[in-house]
């Protein structure tokens, strides 16, 4: 992107946003590694691998946004396309395992050798080499975006019709990928990782470095969606979420905008995945689950659709509040809260966090300008309309 | 010890012709030995028990074996005393008939596994050929026909000549060809009639049969043989298909009770209601109090404990809808993608619920009697509670759908769906029709529970197992349609059945989906999609 | 003036939203440096919710109750023993989150958790690094020995092979339909077992195979698929890897099918009173379970237990199955080593474990191998009518867990030995141990 | 690929025998009727005549079963989707006011016009004094220049209408589709916009369709009836109003 359309992309909530994620980005790693441990002001390294984790959800849920929020395209299988990016990542990181699994076969994984697999099947191929892998991490879910989106944007697929055949194509992943004939590990999946480019993924600097990495691609991410959503394109986007046929009888090629969106969504979510796999250490079929893209939506809806901070903000709050209230005491109790939480936030704040708090401060502004200038504006803030 | 067990069988026979013709009076001795044998707790033991019993002919033979396979045989480890609980409660001494007050405190239930089981049946089959009960003297044949134990014949005849009743004398002579079959110094003449026999009565037991003839028998009969075993394959083949089609249609209905009351909160209010699994749920473990209660007050009305169930799941099931209508869907009406979250965040929390109320793991359910079992219809099992649940789902359907075209709250469910501004200066009061018709919808997801408990885990999970595919079935068939969610269901009952021999159950379900996902692109809206200007309001 | 104002709020909520973040960022960070002494602490790492809650939450009852009596008893090296639980929810990647926080933040001495394959999977790189103590309590596909971990669970050959062995000497079984999920456990079982059959003689038209997914629900074509398979004329028997909730349907299809026990017999290795608590077991008498452990069995210890647990769950009703049984075992044996090295450094108890015995609640004494699994008895228990299970046959002694399957190509060679070789596959035939590089 | 061999009408819109029909219920019913380059028509008619499903027709949303529609004499319309059509120059008004109500007015006029409407080139679009200008010529006439700023969704209703139509011309369209501009509008404001469809109509052919019988009248120009989906009067607005059959239809007798 060009200065230009940096510049134009970023508003004050957008600045705090880069500010804070790339100082923890910056600071976490290095309090991590540079003070002793023990230290009050360390951040031990499991909470390392948690915010690295956070991070990668904060880009999916950046991912649903940018086409929940601004195009109205609500897909309730963003897991999917998060899980193949994790699928593309956990393949480099099982060939770099290489004779050190427990068999010591130097090709073939683990699974592959005690279910009598004869040799690596075609589709493992290049992913020994890590641009290959990276490649694939933004190729496969973008191209399976792209084809699902092609065919479904093309027939008009849209609202409740298209968040169900979503649900459909991530739920027939998560089945074809349970299946071990897939040749990808089945039910368990790929883990027991060694090594992310030489480095070992258990080390305090590597996770360090994962984490620092998720930041920096979070900034990214974020870059990218603020670039598409304040250019004209944006407004096309809006116009799409608000009226589509309008936007149609007006001579924009509706499915080409979705299809353009929703594959770079894809991309996005892609890439989420790829980190998220090193740092969890496990890329399993259930991350298809069509429960666990539902959870990334509802992220967003906390957090505030259509904001994009809200979106990354609403990631991090309820993967917090997952963390903290499957502890302890609360533990059997947490799905209660869990429930309630997604109960109350689309009753009482259906703008969500960030949402609310925009509004609430547009109200402000718009009272304040009204006392000065005594002119009414009374409904200054446009409410923007659900997208069905 | 089987074999050898077989060979005191074929005394047996004779005996009981004997002991029927001479009402010989019970001999002490051998049979008290070996009813004592029966205290060993040792399988072995209780085998040769069997065999000698059930050959002495003593007319404490039948009730002891038929004792010992209901579990009503016991005996003392201590004093080596066998004891016959007898149907209406009272106690006889095995070894000597005699009446006893009561059974001693550690007196246990003989044991029995597998194969003493087989031992057992095989034994009553001979004892019971001569039975005067019809379906017992059929059974028993069956169970010779499966045994075609040589000895058996010479009773079989003598039972033949005598036979009166059609269906016994068809089954006593496939008994008899059974035995023919294998018997080594038959005739080829009879060896050709009795594989004729097998042929006609053509089911997988006749091929059972058929296919295990060794390489001894004579090349002719082996040739007829060959024939008959690819003719009852081309029939049974025939037949396979008609199980399928019957499989996809009991599939389908099961879809589609699950899905109908989705058809109503979302094909015609269009609230997407992801606690609909939840409300299955419900009316499953209505079902499992309902029996709990009538178990532990009223054993005796286990049969209708299903039908008490129906009306209290609609209730209990309706009464939640309701209430989740009143407290959080009608806030949210015109933003069905976030009634879709907030009934997520429900069903997690009814979930859990449950959990709490209930514990984790899954409560049993029984099968009232008219529920369990099957018939055979040609050559196909049709199971009761299937065949049960099929003709449910469709009445639950009919009385839906005239439910909603003759009474009072149909209409004004259509009218308020249709143009609710208009609806409500008719004077319609709205929110009580959209209450009731959310109620209405989830009442019909506990009634499905009801017959769902029947064929699935009563879990905490039940529900999430279902809604994915009701919303397939509501989506495939066309949202705001009943008669779309009808032929929905059944398509996609009867596709899965015959994918799935195919593929294999995971492939076949895959093929489904992707399958469903390229209709939509060709009929976006659905099998039965309104066409027209309101659809795009 | 007005234009002030307004920039000061935009800057308060500012820096509000900044205190915020700053403040979540603190809490974390002073969550994990709560601070613990005077205790024990005991990892509990078990699914109180989602869909694996249905059999784990027993065991972290199961926990807790050994916990306490252990309390009563005075707890380990005069501390008590406190639990700390969490939920992992079902969530395989959260089972590795918990993990960690377990150990760092918790800094529990032990954790006894995991049911599933996958979840162990997760966890397994999580107590590798950071070097801490798992006990695992549920049967499972072998072919893993691990430092850090204890399988305390039946191995294929513990379960698996014996059951195959009763089938075919007792019930004269010549045909077989091996029935499973598809995940590893059933394919891997399936594998050793059908190298296994072959092995015996048995012919590959005599070997079905048939692979559904989690949570199946319509059994009518596999069951008569089954049906038509056991009419060929030979014993038929099934041997079910079927798992957890597919099992209920899949028993309710075989009972209305008229599928009985004295024609084609089911031995199940994923079915246990738990499960049975949940189906109507009239119609499946006779059907087999094949375990280390089954309520039933009359010993003292067993008797006592069941008195004690039945107790504490304050439900006279409350069952008991194998898995509970294996971590009564790995608690005791952890308790055993723990004060034989007084200590509860993890390095020191994982040195002691190997060779510690512990009785088993059926009437034996199990001990730990060097391959971190134990040795358990085999029995075969036919289901009876109220739910439980009258066992049939079992194993003339104690049978050693093994960790490699010798059926498998790949895994023949390989043993598990952290005493000698300090190798969990160490491979016989080139004498070099697996994990290390070739 | 929709391009016919010549000309074969001089019409700028032609339809010819169009059916068509939703679940039986036949909507449009041998409809034929074409429209000259220049010329301002309107359109009347009662509830379901099949006005609204004739401007779906023309626009590309609905299919005809079968029937000739033919744009500038040469292009098949019925083979084309809405984006082509809009793109050959047709616009559309809706009979609810459509317009982008979370966008600023000045936004929705830019998203109107004319311009490359290519993915790519919204991605890098750079706004040109051109385009600042046209928008600013729009805005001009009807009259919204000092609430450029303001969001569309805060407007009155017959600013709503005015909006619409703004973006119509923002469109610069051969041919302008008018449904019920007047709905919900005061007699001024009414007035005010008969006198903008005429000036509109110097430069562009307009199709109005309006139950508003003054406003016909005050447009002045020629009318067709519609019923049951097919004409049945056509001419000035006295003819039509004269017409036994129209005052039949209209008074139900």
């Amino acid at each position: 992107m060009t200065p230009h359309v940096l510049t134009r992309s970023l508003d004050r909530s957008a600045t705090i946003f880069l500010v804070v994620v790339a100082g923890l980005g910056v600071l976490i790693p290095l309090s991590n590694l540079l003070l002793p441990a023990g230290s009050a002001l360390q951040v031990p390294t499991y909470l390392v691998a948690l915010f690295g984790k956070y991070a990668c959800y904060a880009i999916l849920a950046l991912s649903i946004d940018l086409i929940w929020g601004y195009c109205g395209i609500l897909s309730l299988g963003h897991g999917a396309f998060f899980a193949l990016g994790g699928y593309a990542m956990g393949m480099y990181l099982m060939r770099q395992i290489g004779s050190r699994g427990v068999y010591g076969n130097p090709i073939l994984p683990d699974f592959m050798v005690f279910l009598n697999y004869p040799a690596l099947p075609w589709y493992w191929h290049g992913f020994d080499m890590f641009w290959f892998a990276a490649l694939m991490v933004i190729l496969v879910p973008g191209l399976l975006a792209f084809c699902f989106g092609w065919l479904a944007f093309r027939s008009r697929v849209t609202g409740v019709y298209l968040s169900i055949i979503t649900q459909a194509m991530t739920y027939a992943l998560l089945l074809a990928f349970f299946r071990n004939d897939f040749g990808f590990g089945g039910n368990n999946g790929l883990t027991d990782f060694k090594d992310i480019l030489g480095f070992n993924v258990q080390a305090d600097g590597t996770r360090a470095a994962l984490f620092a990495l998720s930041c920096l691609a979070l900034i990214v991410a974020f870059l990218i969606c603020r670039a598409v959503v304040t250019s004209k394109l944006g407004k096309v986007l809006i116009a799409i979420r608000d009226a589509e046929s309008r936007t149609r009888f007006l001579g924009y090629r509706v499915e080409s905008y979705k299809l353009f969106v929703f594959t770079l969504s894809a991309c996005m979510a892609g890439v989420a995945g790829a980190l998220y796999v090193p740092q969890v250490g496990i890329i399993n079929p259930s991350e298809f689950a069509p429960g666990n893209s539902i959870e990334a939506v509802i992220w967003v809806a906390v957090g505030g659709r259509g904001t994009l901070v809200g979106a990354a903000l609403g990631a991090v709050v309820v993967n917090y509040a997952k963390t903290y209230f499957t502890s302890g005491p609360l533990a059997p109790y947490w799905l209660f809260m869990l429930g309630a939480l997604f109960i109350l936030v689309t009753l009482l704040l259906p703008k969500g966090i960030v949402g609310t708090f925009n509004a609430w401060r547009e109200s402000r502004k718009a009272t304040e300008k009204a006392n000065a200038e005594s002119a009414a504006l009374e409904d200054g803030v446009g409410e923007p309309k659900p997208a069905e | 010890m089987s074999a050898n067990f077989l060979d005191r069988l074929r005394g047996l026979l004779l005996a009981i012709l004997l002991a029927a013709a001479f009402a010989a009076p019970a001999l002490a001795g051998p049979f008290e030995d070996a009813v004592a044998k029966f205290a060993n707790d040792d399988f072995s033991d209780t085998d040769e028990a069997i065999g000698a019993v059930a050959t002495s002919g003593n007319p404490l033979a039948f009730p002891i074996i038929s004792a010992l396979q209901e579990g009503r045989l016991s005996a003392d480890p201590d004093t080596k005393k066998v004891f016959v609980t007898q149907a209406d409660g009272k106690i006889i001494d095995a070894a000597t008939g005699a009446a006893v007050d009561k059974l001693p405190d550690n007196a246990a239930a003989v044991r029995l596994n597998n194969r003493l089981r087989r031992a057992v049946e095989a034994a009553l089959g001979g004892l019971t050929l001569l039975s005067p009960d019809p379906a017992k003297r059929i059974a028993a044949a069956q169970s010779v026909f499966k045994s075609h134990e040589e000895s058996a014949l010479s009773v079989i005849d003598g039972a033949l000549a005598k036979e009166t009743n059609k269906s016994v004398k068809a089954a006593f002579a496939e008994a008899r060809a059974a035995i023919l079959l294998y018997k080594s110094d038959a005739t080829e003449v009879e060896k050709l009639e009795a594989v004729a026999i097998v042929k006609a009565k053509g089911d997988q037991e006749a091929m059972a049969l058929l296919t295990g003839l060794g390489s001894d028998v004579p090349p002719n009969v082996a040739r007829a043989a060959a024939s008959a075993i690819a003719s009852i394959q081309s029939n049974l083949q025939m037949w396979s298909m008609v199980q399928n089609a019957w499989y996809g249609l009991s599939l389908g209905s099961v879809l589609l009770l699950a899905a109908i009351g989705l058809a109503i909160t979302f094909g015609v209010m269009g609230v997407i209601n992801m606690a609909h699994g939840e409300m299955v749920m419900l009316g499953a473990y209505t079902t499992f109090v309902v029996q709990e209660v009538i178990r532990s007050r009223y054993p005796g009305l286990f049969d209708y404990s299903l039908l008490i169930a129906v009306p209290l799941a609609f209730l209990v099931a309706g009464a939640v809808g309701v209430a989740i209508e009143r407290g959080i869907i009608r806030f949210l009406y015109g933003r069905p993608l976030e009634t879709l979250l907030a009934t997520w965040g429900l069903s997690l929390v009814l979930q859990q619920a449950v959990r709490t109320a209930f514990g984790p793991t899954n409560r049993e359910v029984g099968n009232p009697s008219w529920m369990s079992g099957a018939f055979e219809l040609g050559q196909i099992t049709i199971t009761y509670n299937r065949l049960w649940i099929l003709c449910f789902t469709l009445a639950v359907f009919v009385i839906l759908l005239a439910m909603l075209r003759y009474t009072a709250l149909g209409l004004e469910m259509r009218a308020v769906t249709q143009n609710r501004r208009m609806a409500a200066s008719m004077g319609i009061a709205t929110s009580r029709v959209d209450a009731l018709t959310f109620g209405l919808g989830s009442g019909i997801a506990g009634i499905a529970g009801v017959a769902l408990s029947q064929i699935d885990n009563v879990s905490p999970n039940l529900g999430q197992s279902y809604i994915i595919d009701s919303f397939m079935v509501v989506v495939f068939g066309g949202v705001g349609n009943l008669w779309g969610t009808l032929v929905g269901a059944f398509t996609l009952g009867i596709a899965n059945k015959f994918l799935e021999p195919v593929a294999g159950a995971v492939l076949g379900k895959i093929a489904i989906l992707v399958l469903i996902i390229l209709f939509i692109q060709k009929r976006p809206r659905g099998l039965f999609a309104l066409r027209g200007r309101a659809v795009e309001a | 003036m007005l234009t002030k104002l307004t920039h000061d709020i935009a800057t308060l909520s500012r820096r509000r939203w900044l205190a915020a973040t700053a403040g979540l960022v603190l809490g974390l960070a002073a969550f994990s440096n709560a601070n613990a002494q005077e205790t024990i602490k005991v990892g509990v790492l078990h699914s109180l919710s989602g869909t694996m809650a249905i059999s784990e939450t027993t065991l972290k009852d199961t926990i807790l109750f050994l916990i306490e009596e252990q309390n009563k008893k005075g707890g380990v090296l005069g501390k008590k023993l406190e639990p700390v639980v969490v939920d992992p929810a079902s969530n395989w990647p959260l089972f590795a989150e918990k993990a960690r926080e377990l150990i760092t933040k918790d800094k529990v001495s032990v954790v006894f958790g995991c049911w599933t394959s996958v979840s162990r999977k997760s966890v397994l790189p999580v107590f590798k690094e950071l070097n801490s103590i798992l006990f695992y309590p549920v049967q499972y596909e072998g072919e893993e020995s691990e430092r850090n971990v204890f399988y305390t669970g039946a191995a294929p050959n513990q379960q698996a092979i014996p059951a195959v062995d009763y089938l075919m000497k007792d019930e004269k079984v010549k045909r077989w339909v091996l029935a499973g999920t598809d995940y590893v456990y059933p394919r891997t079982t399936n594998k050793i077992l059908e190298a296994y059959l072959k092995s015996k003689g048995v012919k590959q038209e005599d070997i079905m195979i048939n692979y559904t997914p989690f949570g199946h629900s319509d059994w009518q074509t596999i069951v008569a698929d089954i049906k038509k398979f056991g009419s060929a004329g030979k014993k038929t028997a099934v041997v079910s890897t079927i798992n957890g909730d597919a099992n209920v349907p899949f028993y309710k299809e075989l009972g209305n099918q008229g599928i009985k026990a004295t024609d084609i017999p089911v031995v199940a290795f994923s079915v246990g009173e738990e499960e049975l608590a949940g189906i109507d077991t009239k119609p499946l008498l006779g059907h087999l379970a094949a375990w280390n452990y089954f309520q039933s069995i009359k010993s003292p210890e067993n008797e006592k237990f069941i008195k004690a647990w039945q107790a504490y769950t304050k439900n006279p009703k409350r069952v008991t199955n194998d898995p509970m049984e294996a971590h009564v075992i790995g608690f005791d044996m952890w308790v055993k080593a723990v004060e034989k090295v007084k200590s509860t450094d993890p390095d020191k108890v994982i040195d002691a474990l190997p060779g510690i015995e512990a009785k088993n609640l059926t009437g034996g004494t199990s001990k730990m191998l060097p391959n971190h699994h134990i040795t358990k008895p085999v029995f075969i228990g036919e289901i009876k009518a109220n739910g439980q299970f009258d066992v049939v046959w079992k194993t003339p002694g104690l049978v050693a867990g093994d960790a490699w399957s010798k059926e498998l190509e790949g895994s023949k060679d390989l043993i598990g030995d952290w005493v000698g070789k300090k190798c969990g596959n160490y491979n016989t035939k080139t004498n070099k141990c697996g994990g290390q590089g070739t | 690929m929709s391009v016919m061999e010549g000309r074969t009408t001089s019409a700028l819109l032609y339809l010819d025998g169009v059916h068509v029909s939703f679940d039986g219920f036949h909507a449009i019913n041998n409809l034929s009727l074409t429209l000259e380059p220049g010329e301002m028509r309107a359109i009347i008619g009662p509830n379901g005549a099949g006005k609204t499903t004739m401007m779906d027709i023309i626009t590309g949303k609905t299919k005809p079963d079968e029937g000739t529609v033919l744009f500038d004499g040469m292009t098949d319309l019925t083979r084309l989707d809405e984006t082509h059509i809009a793109e050959l120059g047709i616009g559309r008004k809706f009979q609810k006011p459509t317009v982008f109500e979370s966008q600023t007015i000045e936004d929705n006029l830019l998203l109107a016009l004319n311009v490359d409407h290519s993915v790519r080139g919204t991605l890098f679009w750079r706004g040109s004094r051109d385009e600042s200008e046209r928008i600013d010529r729009v805005l001009e006439t009807i009259r919204l220049t000092d609430a450029r700023n303001r969001l569309a969704g805060s407007l009155s209703h017959g600013q709503k209408q005015w909006l619409e139509i703004g973006m119509l011309l923002a469109q610069d369209p051969k041919l302008l589709l008018v449904d019920e501009p007047v709905a919900g509008m005061t007699d001024v404001e009414t007035h005010q916009t008969a006198e903008l469809l005429k000036e509109i109509n110097k430069e562009k052919t307009v199709m109005v369709v309006e139950h508003d019988m003054t406003f016909v009248r005050e447009l002045g120009v020629k009318v067709t009836c519609l019923h049951e989906g097919t004409v049945l009067a056509e001419g000035t607005i006295d003819q039509v109003s004269s017409n036994e059959r129209v005052v039949e239809v209209y008074l139900g007798r």
